[in-house]
């Protein structure tokens, strides 16, 4: 499906949005404030396959993909929005239970929050832990961490 | 980014509220009333060492009596950040950390980081290539719904075809080591092809394993499927609905026990599949029975393929050429394979350099477990073990 | 021979029974499952690790005798004591031969029933005195589970007793002896069929076996009752089970083999232990084999099974060999 | 629950198996043995002389995700290189062959050295070469074309 199409979906149901067609295949870009509201009519719509959401750290932000599928007509569609450092995107549990853990995920490392989220723990850290999936967080190389050679 | 130090839950919080307890959503800690009796419900924690969480899983359940009133799923105890450490290895080293997420189908990780490495960087992948990935990815199926089978069996408290599983396991394994150098921890499919062709002589212990995997098979069908007491264990118990599959996520074996026809093999064929005649199984009813018998007749079907793919395997290169330090164009790719638990996908970012910029691993075990809060409630601890096993989690996986 | 004496030797007879039964069914049990499961089984210490068990026990007798703080240490200290003794008990009235019998009963299966029956008292015990949730839910089970079987076990019982008109084990042996047709031995499990096969199951799930092995469910209790145990207090435990196992067989080989007594021929005094004691171990290797073969029961699927099945069709056939008993006898 | 006659299959099926027999192997007294390709310990490959083929290229070292090659180097008397140490920490290594991969002087390999368990830490860490001199680079490319 291309990404105009995705976009003509999303301005039916209010919501504005910035279609591309990309190698990734149809990438929709929106305000993440309307995350929610896109997901609920994009399932509406058919995509009824929710496969994954994650946060990249593209250096000025939090990038979240949304990445869900109509899986009679197996059509791709990434929503992509971005939020600063710490901000926020609503919970989009109630369109797609599946983000539940997803959620707890992405908020604990890459420090972002979800709100309206029914069960905001930890999921996979501890307490103490850096949002260590963003670039400003480096990975102690091995050397580091290594005991000294004699 | 902000200056402060983010430290603790209050990272992942809304201003001002305080972190919840570890407590099942549902919890009531109320008197049952079933039996008028104030009896007080029981908060039981269900690993992470308990034998039948297949990992390092930690069920927290509230229970009344025997029954689960309410079950969370608390994971991340084999967390190794490994989406992380992917942003500091260069493309031919990922298979060294790819192979430790999925630690019992180490080849689906691999090829589906080579496909979408490849249709970032645009390379071309020799025939025969794709056909050695789908052969050693076929066995590996095979290698991982034994060692699921037969766990779920032991789950069930039969302990013999556990072990009679292994013997068909181990000699999975023998083949897969002739061929990659490694039993689990592969590191053989490499952007661009394999690293080496499949060694002389390799066919005939797989012809060996072809010619009794059925009939082995059939016997711990019978001592499973077959068993009155099994059925009665599995029959009705963990009923996964279609739309509540859909709804979280689930894909694989899981998926299609509730009757939804959705196999990447066939929706997307990748590799040699679009090549091969096989049949996706389904389930009726989508409970613990029905996700036993599409697993094992998966198997049926794998040892299908793997005769085809050792039949019609192309003559020519094992892999094309790609430079040492690959660096693939900046762009954003996703390619997913049917890994034996389901939807196993890449997602890379690349930003020009010679390592990902971002790897995320859609991880099916992750969204398949996603469901188990909603499963577990309303059935017995030996249900909820059944059910729990029968989902087929790694959390190695689940936890990456 | 004072009657000290007499006691004494009966008594130090019994414990070496126990105590050797206990290390060669652990070693049997090893070696049978591993066979069953393509294995080896023990094979390191000692030739073909015939020592493995009583390194096992040397083990157990020297380990620290560990007591969780919260548990309640009367109950927790006891409750092993309570398993284990009514097991021992059980051997009194076992006959290996008309003479080898450490208290001659006329009651003997009765009685070995009715000792049994204190065992569930020890496991709730033992699974409330360790203050944890997997022993008091194993513990509940494995009551449960006895109180239910022991109903279908009784009455399995009561078919060869009705028989033999006797419930002395030496002539419900007796009764046993000779053949029908010439060459049928009379053996109770021919005419008693039904209340064999009931016999067999409930017996395999008094001692706590697969399919029946609820308490220790390994997969959902991990070790049941006995989870917060270690040393010789799990030893009690464990022995107890294996020695339910001997019981077990040994009664049924008086109800519905023949004791004793070799088919055909008359048995000399001296074969006679020997003969038993095959017997019983034979029985022993059916009871492993079904453990290394079938899957686990649920624990509602169970106590239905027991309820509605087993002790339905037993009643009925007690009344309906009583009928037959008595037109045959007349 | 016992309607059926699966059971009794069972049972069958166990004693069949039982009479298959074991499918252990004794393993001290009997081993199995690898596939050509198994990937164990790293060792050094020497020439037919004993002299080492290693140049102190440190490719080995830059590719180990692990860091588990460490060579100390210094400047031979005769020109080129001399090894002080080749050190191989086999208790961090995943054996992932990546070094012999890079290689480009065929100078490591996995051998098939799996029993590796050991009572001392210290055996862990290995001295593959000790005070030796670094082969010439150029000469072995001239040799060992595409090797």
């Amino acid at each position: 499906m291309p990404a105009q199409r995705v976009a003509d979906i999303l301005a039916a149901a209010g919501v504005p949005s910035a279609p591309s067609d990309e190698l990734l295949g149809a990438v929709v870009r929106l305000e993440a404030s309307r995350v929610a509201d896109a997901l609920a009519a994009l399932l509406a719509e058919g995509f009824d396959f929710f496969l994954d959401l994650f946060g990249t750290d593209t250096g000025e932000a939090i990038e979240l993909t949304y990445h869900v599928r109509a899986l009679a007509a197996l059509d791709d569609v990434f929503l992509k929005v971005v939020v600063p450092y710490d901000g926020e995107a609503p919970s989009v549990w109630r369109s797609y239970p599946a983000v539940l853990h997803a959620e707890r995920e992405a908020a604990e490392l890459l420090g972002v929050s979800f709100p309206g989220h029914p069960n905001p723990k930890r999921l996979l850290t501890t307490e103490g832990c850096d949002p260590f999936l963003r670039k400003s967080v480096a990975v102690r190389s091995a050397e580091e961490v290594r005991l000294p050679r004699e | 980014m902000s200056d402060e130090p983010v430290t603790g839950v209050q990272s992942i919080l809304p201003e001002g509220t305080q972190p919840t307890p570890m407590l099942p959503k549902g919890l009531k800690r109320v008197p049952s009333g079933v039996d008028q009796l104030a009896t007080e419900h029981l908060i039981l924690n269900v690993g992470p060492q308990h034998p039948s969480t297949h990992g390092v899983l930690h069920m927290l359940v509230e229970l009344d009596g025997e029954e689960v009133i309410a079950a969370e799923a608390d994971i991340g105890f084999l967390h190794r950040g490994i989406e992380k450490l992917a942003e500091s290895r260069r493309y031919h080293q990922m298979g060294t950390i790819l192979d430790r997420a999925d630690y019992v189908s180490g080849f689906h990780t691999e090829t589906a980081f080579a496909l979408a490495t490849e249709k970032l960087a645009e390379i071309e992948v020799p025939r025969k290539a794709s056909w050695i990935r789908s052969l050693v990815m076929e066995l590996n199926r095979c290698a991982s719904h034994y060692v699921w089978l037969g766990p779920v069996g032991m789950d069930a408290g039969a302990m013999a075809p556990f072990l009679y599983l292994m013997r068909e396991r181990e000699m999975i394994l023998d083949v897969l080591e002739a061929i990659s150098g490694s039993r689990m921890m592969f590191n053989y499919v490499r952007p661009g092809g394999v690293v080496r062709d499949l060694p002389a002589g390799i066919d005939a212990p797989l012809r060996a394993w072809l010619a009794i995997a059925d009939k082995y098979l059939g016997e711990t069908e019978d001592l499973l499927g077959g068993n009155e007491i099994f059925r009665a264990r599995m029959k009705g118990v963990g009923v996964i609905a279609p739309e509540t599959a859909l709804a979280f996520g689930m894909s694989g074996a899981c998926l299609r026990s509730s009757g939804i026809d959705f196999d990447l093999r066939k929706a997307r064929p990748y590799c040699a599949y679009g090549e091969i005649d096989f049949d996706v199984p389904l389930g009726t009813v989508g409970d613990a029975f029905d996700r036993y018998k599409v697993r094992v007749e998966e198997i049926h079907q794998s040892v299908r393929i793997v005769r085809q793919l050792l039949d019609g395997m192309p003559e020519g290169e094992h892999t094309s050429k790609v430079a040492k330090a690959l660096r693939p164009p900046a762009g954003e790719v996703y390619a997913a394979v049917e890994s034996p638990r389901g939807e196993l996908g890449i997602h890379l970012i690349s930003d020009g350099g010679p390592t990902p910029y971002r790897l995320r691993l859609r991880s099916p075990a992750y969204y398949n477990l996603g469901v188990a809060d909603e499963l577990l409630a309303g059935g017995l601890i030996a249900d909820m073990i059944v059910s729990l096993g029968s989902l087929d989690i790694v959390l190695g996986e689940i936890d990456r | 021979m004072s009657l000290f004496l007499a006691i004494l030797l009966r008594f130090v007879g019994l414990v070496a029974l126990l105590l050797v039964n206990g290390v060669v069914l652990i070693y049997m049990l090893r070696k049978v499952l591993a066979r069953l499961h393509l294995r080896i089984g023990p094979n390191r210490t000692g030739p073909w690790g015939l020592l493995q068990t009583t390194a096992d026990v040397a083990k157990l007798l020297t380990k620290e005798d560990l007591r969780a703080t919260p548990t309640d240490r009367l109950l927790f200290n006891t409750a092993p004591y309570l398993v284990f003794v009514p097991a021992f008990m059980a051997y009194i009235p076992i006959a290996l031969s008309p003479v080898l019998v450490a208290a001659h009963l006329d009651t003997g299966p009765l009685f070995v029933f009715a000792v049994l029956s204190m065992v569930p008292l020890g496991v709730v015990m033992a699974g409330w005195a360790s203050n944890s949730k997997w022993s008091l839910i194993g513990g509940m089970r494995a009551a449960g589970l006895q109180i239910a079987y022991e109903v279908p076990l009784l009455l399995s019982a009561l078919g060869p007793v009705m028989i033999a008109g006797s419930l002395d084990p030496l002539r419900i042996v007796a009764a046993q002896s000779g053949t029908w047709l010439g060459f049928i031995p009379r053996w109770f499990v021919l005419p008693q069929i039904v209340a064999f096969f009931i016999y067999a199951i409930a017996s395999q799930a008094e001692t706590q076996q697969t399919p029946f092995d609820m308490s220790e469910a390994e997969s959902e209790l991990i070790c049941g009752f006995s989870n917060e145990y270690g040393g010789m207090r799990f030893g009690f435990l464990y022995l107890a089970e294996f020695s339910n196992m001997f019981i077990a067989s040994a009664v049924g080989t008086l109800l519905f083999f023949g004791g004793w007594q070799l088919p055909w021929v008359a048995t000399p005094l001296w074969l006679a232990p020997i003969v038993f004691i095959v017997k019983v171990y034979i029985g022993i290797y059916f009871m492993m084999w079904a453990r290394g073969s079938l899957p686990r029961f649920r624990m509602d699927q169970l106590l239905g099974f027991a309820w509605k099945v087993l002790i339905p069709v037993s009643l009925v056939w007690v009344v309906l060999s009583g009928v037959v008993i008595r037109l045959v006898s007349r | 629950m016992i309607e059926g006659t699966g059971w009794l299959k069972g049972f069958v099926i166990t004693f069949r198996n039982m009479l298959r027999g074991p499918i252990t192997v004794r393993y001290p007294e009997h081993k199995l043995t690898l596939p050509e390709r198994s990937r164990w310990a790293v060792q050094q490959r020497l020439n037919d002389d004993g002299s080492p083929r290693c140049t102190a290229c440190l490719i080995c070292v830059k590719e180990c995700p692990d860091d588990v090659l460490y060579i100390e180097t210094s400047a031979a008397e005769g020109g080129g290189k001399h090894i002080d140490r080749y050190v191989y920490e086999i208790g961090a290594c995943m054996m992932c062959g990546l070094c012999v991969e890079a290689c480009p002087f065929s100078a490591i390999e996995m051998s098939h050295e799996y029993e590796l368990a050991t009572r001392h830490g210290g055996d862990l860490v290995r001295v593959l070469l000790q005070d030796v001199d670094a082969a010439s680079p150029r000469r072995e490319r001239k040799g060992e074309a595409d090797a």
